[in-house]
């Protein structure tokens, strides 16, 4: 038997698929499809301290491989969160993760605040990389110090583990990285989507109301794929890997470039068992290679 | 709601761009409901990415009919599919018509414009069951688009057809057809899927005569189960408005929940 | 009849379909499938000084409706250029573009300076931007100051207009365009190609020999398609749009969002046709609208 | 060369993942040289993008046939292609083996591994037209990697068949098979088609006998017609070593200009 359970130290996974922000709704969406007790964990939908209305739609325009969003962060908030969700989701055993949003630090701060007296929560991951809800992507996730700013201020308050994820949309994603381990940060999740946008010729505009979109999917991977490997040569905390991911082959190709997990995203939405397929697949590769436990295959591309 | 990822093909017919499928689909038919939709997976290639959200068209036994229009390249796919193949498919899902009792003895219109007319077959079929007189107002552009109305008239439905061109039937919308013949027809209740302009405007004529209606709405669709928030639309809430989801709320909504686009009215 | 001809100011296209370099050799290769002087233009293969080996094999691995190359470069440098291959193109009615490329900015001045002696180009297009030739993709289009630096040198060295085509893998684009314009830039070629990876899951190393390559292809047209509209609201200097056009489509969301012309890439390997194909297309698609000169659709997105 | 974007398929044979098809194309088939090749599109989605390279496997009239294994998405795609569908290629490409009519009443090995057959046949045929006379070694894995072997046989040709776990003919590899026959057989040249360790050890075996020997080399192409510089390798030339396009300059080249990867010696 493979041990495919890993350890990022703060957080031990049973194993290393979990699902990402957005794309796996609260969880309960999928327990037609997927026993959520066999995943190595789920990361919830972008919460802000307040319900959050979203972009107006089309918010969805699908491309060559690839899907753009603009949802905008639509969400019900902490309060109906903590009170309407969270009760039904405190039997799963297997880690809850909440992708934590903010307008500022402050927000950041105080959804952190708030959860932090709610049980049944295995970490929090900062979203501070969606391009969806500013104009032009702006996000703290673009610049080291904005990165380094917020990442401190919620470390501080928060009594749980802190994964950022960063947006890939920068020229230096190493950089970003650094300071988001510099600000205290136990994790570091890449990445998000990658800002987009699509023409409707005939009309002459934009396909999504909000212009800009997060572009996701299998279109993607081979561009995330290589910041994980940059980031994974110079931080020493763990890394989640995210983004194309659709197959136990994709999954092995983030953990050998040096992720110690992996989040499925869009995948979840062409087939909503692809977490229990990669789980599989990543359980006969490793029968198939002789490898005990599934931590000695993180980082170890030749290079 | 389940996912069925090899639902084998069994027969198939076409009429130019518009494409009938039927596929075994044990559990899916003994669940599903008119107005309800399916997800289906155009190939398993990685291009196109998502499924299609397609209505059912009828329910027979242990199979399913899928009625749609090749007008892009996900349904390109589908009509590709031949007879031996197989469907990868999730449903049944959304909310459907209403299918009331108190129906019973009322005559009800249902009006479908092209492939909209796709979820409504299985709805007449429904109405005739529960007692109801359903009447059908069948429309589109040219007689290449009413290739349905064979099926209807074979099944003794009562169906009144238009075509835009006036090549077959009343010439002129399936709309103007249908506000026509409330001179001699008061229906209990309207039941609608087409195209957006076409419902806006019956949702008019019925809000005018003051007759319930429902319509089905199409949206692009992420997932299809409520787990992506891609296919919302604003709709007249007790008092607020917010954006929801089509696909979990709907697709088949009350005319009076639905806010029209201006232009289209 | 509709116009299709575009006027960049510094140059005249008879239509605003040009080749993107590195995809359509020296022009030459492609005689048997395109009638050379149909096309706006075409950009040739990357030019260092001297002769260049390029990368070790593998060079290319495909990924979901893309493309990675590595081929950093290969080429036969301006002297052979100018006596092999210049003789051949002279006769062909359109615009030559030559790709320059430099290891240090000296290095582009000079390619400049011996092709300004030749003959029959119309333009150069500075190729900042290579992924493949230094490790982990460096190069001067990442920052505003190098991109000012080599155009300001080149652009007082050279007696023919300079095209600067960026690079895409940066936090914002607009402000390295803006530095391109202000170092005498006549256009902006947008862009070049994504910096990637794949993994060799069963060999445990990177799919290419040089780990890095460039991602292209329909995968990143959403990605480029939003640099362009981008830049397109902030330059006052034409934009040449190019990332994963395949189809007539494709060129006519790039012109709506603000290219003056655009150039087909690793659609030439798939379809040698392509460029034909959608000069006929927005020929078509002109006529349907009603639109008399291609140039009024240029950045008419409705936003 | 040229495209032909819709060449009919007219005939299909499939042995497990191997598949041989026949497709109309008049002006490929006038051209063809043993050793060129064609670059077909698996299919005209985004994904998977690229033709893939696939030898000429033989001439009959106005038309070609090709035989593949499919081992990935493409040359799955392919095979699901079935007569009357359409196959777009571009060819013929690259430069096949030298047929010297200084052949003429020579004896020459031919020897094929696997899916390496595929431009062999062919090329066995011209050679006895040309009035050689070809030995064919033909080794695959099991017995099901060796479907063409009746072909041949059926044709008169003189064939040797061997299988690594012996379920047909000699048991080894087809290297060993070609090493033992050596003792008795003096082939005057030899053409080789297969993997690469395999190719490796004939290209040795043929220099150590100083014998003549040409390879048809495989490498991932981008374009196949000399646009895109990624099929490269490096070759043994006069005196400069450099990157040289397999697609142009070869896909088949002489035994003493092959680099082969010490590893696999
Ligand atoms: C609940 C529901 C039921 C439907 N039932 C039927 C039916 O029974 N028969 C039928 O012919 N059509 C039906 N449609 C419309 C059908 O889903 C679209 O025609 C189809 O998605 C178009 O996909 P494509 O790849 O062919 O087109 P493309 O234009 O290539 O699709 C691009 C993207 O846009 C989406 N899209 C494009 N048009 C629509 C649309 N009108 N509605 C939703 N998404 C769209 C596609 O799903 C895809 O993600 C239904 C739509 C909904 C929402
Ligand atoms: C000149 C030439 C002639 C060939 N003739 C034949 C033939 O007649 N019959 C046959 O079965 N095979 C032949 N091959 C090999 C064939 O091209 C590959 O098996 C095929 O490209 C694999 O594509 P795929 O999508 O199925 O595999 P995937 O692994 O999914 O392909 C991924 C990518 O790698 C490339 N690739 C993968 N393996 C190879 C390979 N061995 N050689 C070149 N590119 C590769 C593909 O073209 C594609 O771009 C030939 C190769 C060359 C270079
Ligand atoms: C519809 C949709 C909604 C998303 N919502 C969020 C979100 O709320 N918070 C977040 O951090 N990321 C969000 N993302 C980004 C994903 O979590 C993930 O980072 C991205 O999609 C890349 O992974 P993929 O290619 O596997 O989809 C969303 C993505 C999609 C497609
Ligand atoms: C095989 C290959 C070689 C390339 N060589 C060059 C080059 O020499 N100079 C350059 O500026 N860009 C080069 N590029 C980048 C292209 O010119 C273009 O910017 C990129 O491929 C994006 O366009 P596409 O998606 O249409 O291919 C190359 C691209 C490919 C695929
Ligand atoms: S389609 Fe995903 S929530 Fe409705
Ligand atoms: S395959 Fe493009 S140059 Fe050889």
């Amino acid at each position: 038997m493979t041990d495919l359970s890993v350890d990022l130290g703060f957080l031990r996974l049973k194993n290393p698929v979990l699902t990402a922000s957005g794309t796996f709704g609260y969880g309960v969406e999928f327990t037609p499809f997927v026993d959520l007790n066999k995943l190595g964990g789920f990361v919830v939908k972008g919460l802000y301290f307040h319900p959050r209305l979203g972009n107006p739609p089309p918010r969805l325009v699908e491309t060559a491989s690839g899907l753009i969003n603009a949802i905008g962060l639509q969400g019900i908030g902490v309060k109906r969160f903590s009170e309407e969700i969270l009760p039904r989701l405190k039997n799963y055993e297997t880690a809850l993760i909440v992708n934590v949003c903010g307008e500022d630090d402050e927000e950041y701060a105080a959804v952190v605040e708030y959860l932090d007296k709610q049980d049944g929560i295995a970490a929090y991951e900062l979203n501070i990389s969606c391009p969806n809800t500013k104009r032009d992507g702006r996000c703290p996730a673009l610049s080291p110090e904005t990165t380094y700013a917020v990442v401190d201020l919620v470390k501080k308050t928060s009594v749980r583990p802190i994964i950022t994820k960063l947006s890939p949309n920068v020229t230096d994603i190493v950089e970003i990285a650094l300071a988001a381990q510099e600000g205290g940060s136990d994790g570091i999740a890449l990445a998000n989507t990658y800002l987009a946008m699509a023409v409707d010729v005939e009309k002459r505009s934009p396909k999504l109301a909000n212009v800009f979109g997060g572009l996701s999917g299998p279109a993607i991977k081979p561009l995330t794929l290589r910041m994980v490997f940059q980031v994974a040569q110079k931080v020493q905390i763990p890394i989640i890997g995210i983004g194309g991911i659709v197959s136990g082959n994709d999954a092995l190709e983030y953990m050998i470039a040096g992720a110690s997990a992996i989040e499925v995203g869009t995948a979840n939405f062409v087939d909503p068992e692809t977490t229990t397929k990669i789980i599989q697949d990543l359980e006969i590769h490793c029968r198939k290679a002789g490898i005990q436990s599934i931590e000695q295959i993180i980082g170890t591309l030749k290079v | 709601m389940h996912k069925e990822p090899k639902a084998p093909i069994i027969h198939k017919k076409t009429w130019g761009d518009y494409c009938l499928l039927g596929f075994q689909a044990e559990r899916l038919a003994a669940e599903a409901q008119p107005g309800q939709f399916i997800m289906a997976r155009p190939s398993d290639s990685l291009h196109p990415l998502l499924r299609r959200p397609i209505s059912i068209h009828s329910v027979l036994d242990d199979s399913i009919e899928i009625y749609f229009q090749q007008t892009g390249i996900g349904t390109t796919l589908l009509g590709q599919k031949e007879k031996g193949d197989f469907l990868d498919i999730i449903g049944p899902l959304g909310k459907g018509f209403h299918l009331e009792s108190s129906l019973q003895g009322k005559s009800v219109a249902i009006i479908g414009g092209g492939r909209g007319i796709a979820p409504l077959y299985f709805l007449a079929h429904r109405m005739r069951n529960l007692g109801a007189f359903p009447r059908i107002y069948y429309g589109g552009r040219t007689i290449n688009d009413i290739p349905l109305r064979q099926k209807f008239e074979e099944e003794d439905f009562e169906i009144l057809l238009s075509t835009d061109d006036g090549s077959f039937g009343f010439k002129g919308l399936v709309t103007a057809l249908f506000q026509k013949s409330l001179q001699e027809f008061s229906p209990f209740r309207i039941f609608t899927c087409g195209p957006e302009a076409m419902m806006a405007k019956i949702a008019q004529i019925a809000h005018d005569k003051d007759i319930s209606s429902e319509f089905s709405l199409e949206a692009i669709m992420g997932c299809g189960f409520g787990a992506c928030w891609g296919c919302v639309r604003k709709l007249r809430k007790e008092n607020e408005e917010e954006w929801s989801k089509i696909c979990e709320e709907g697709p088949v909504f009350q005319g009076d929940q639905i806010i029209w686009e201006k232009e289209e009215l």
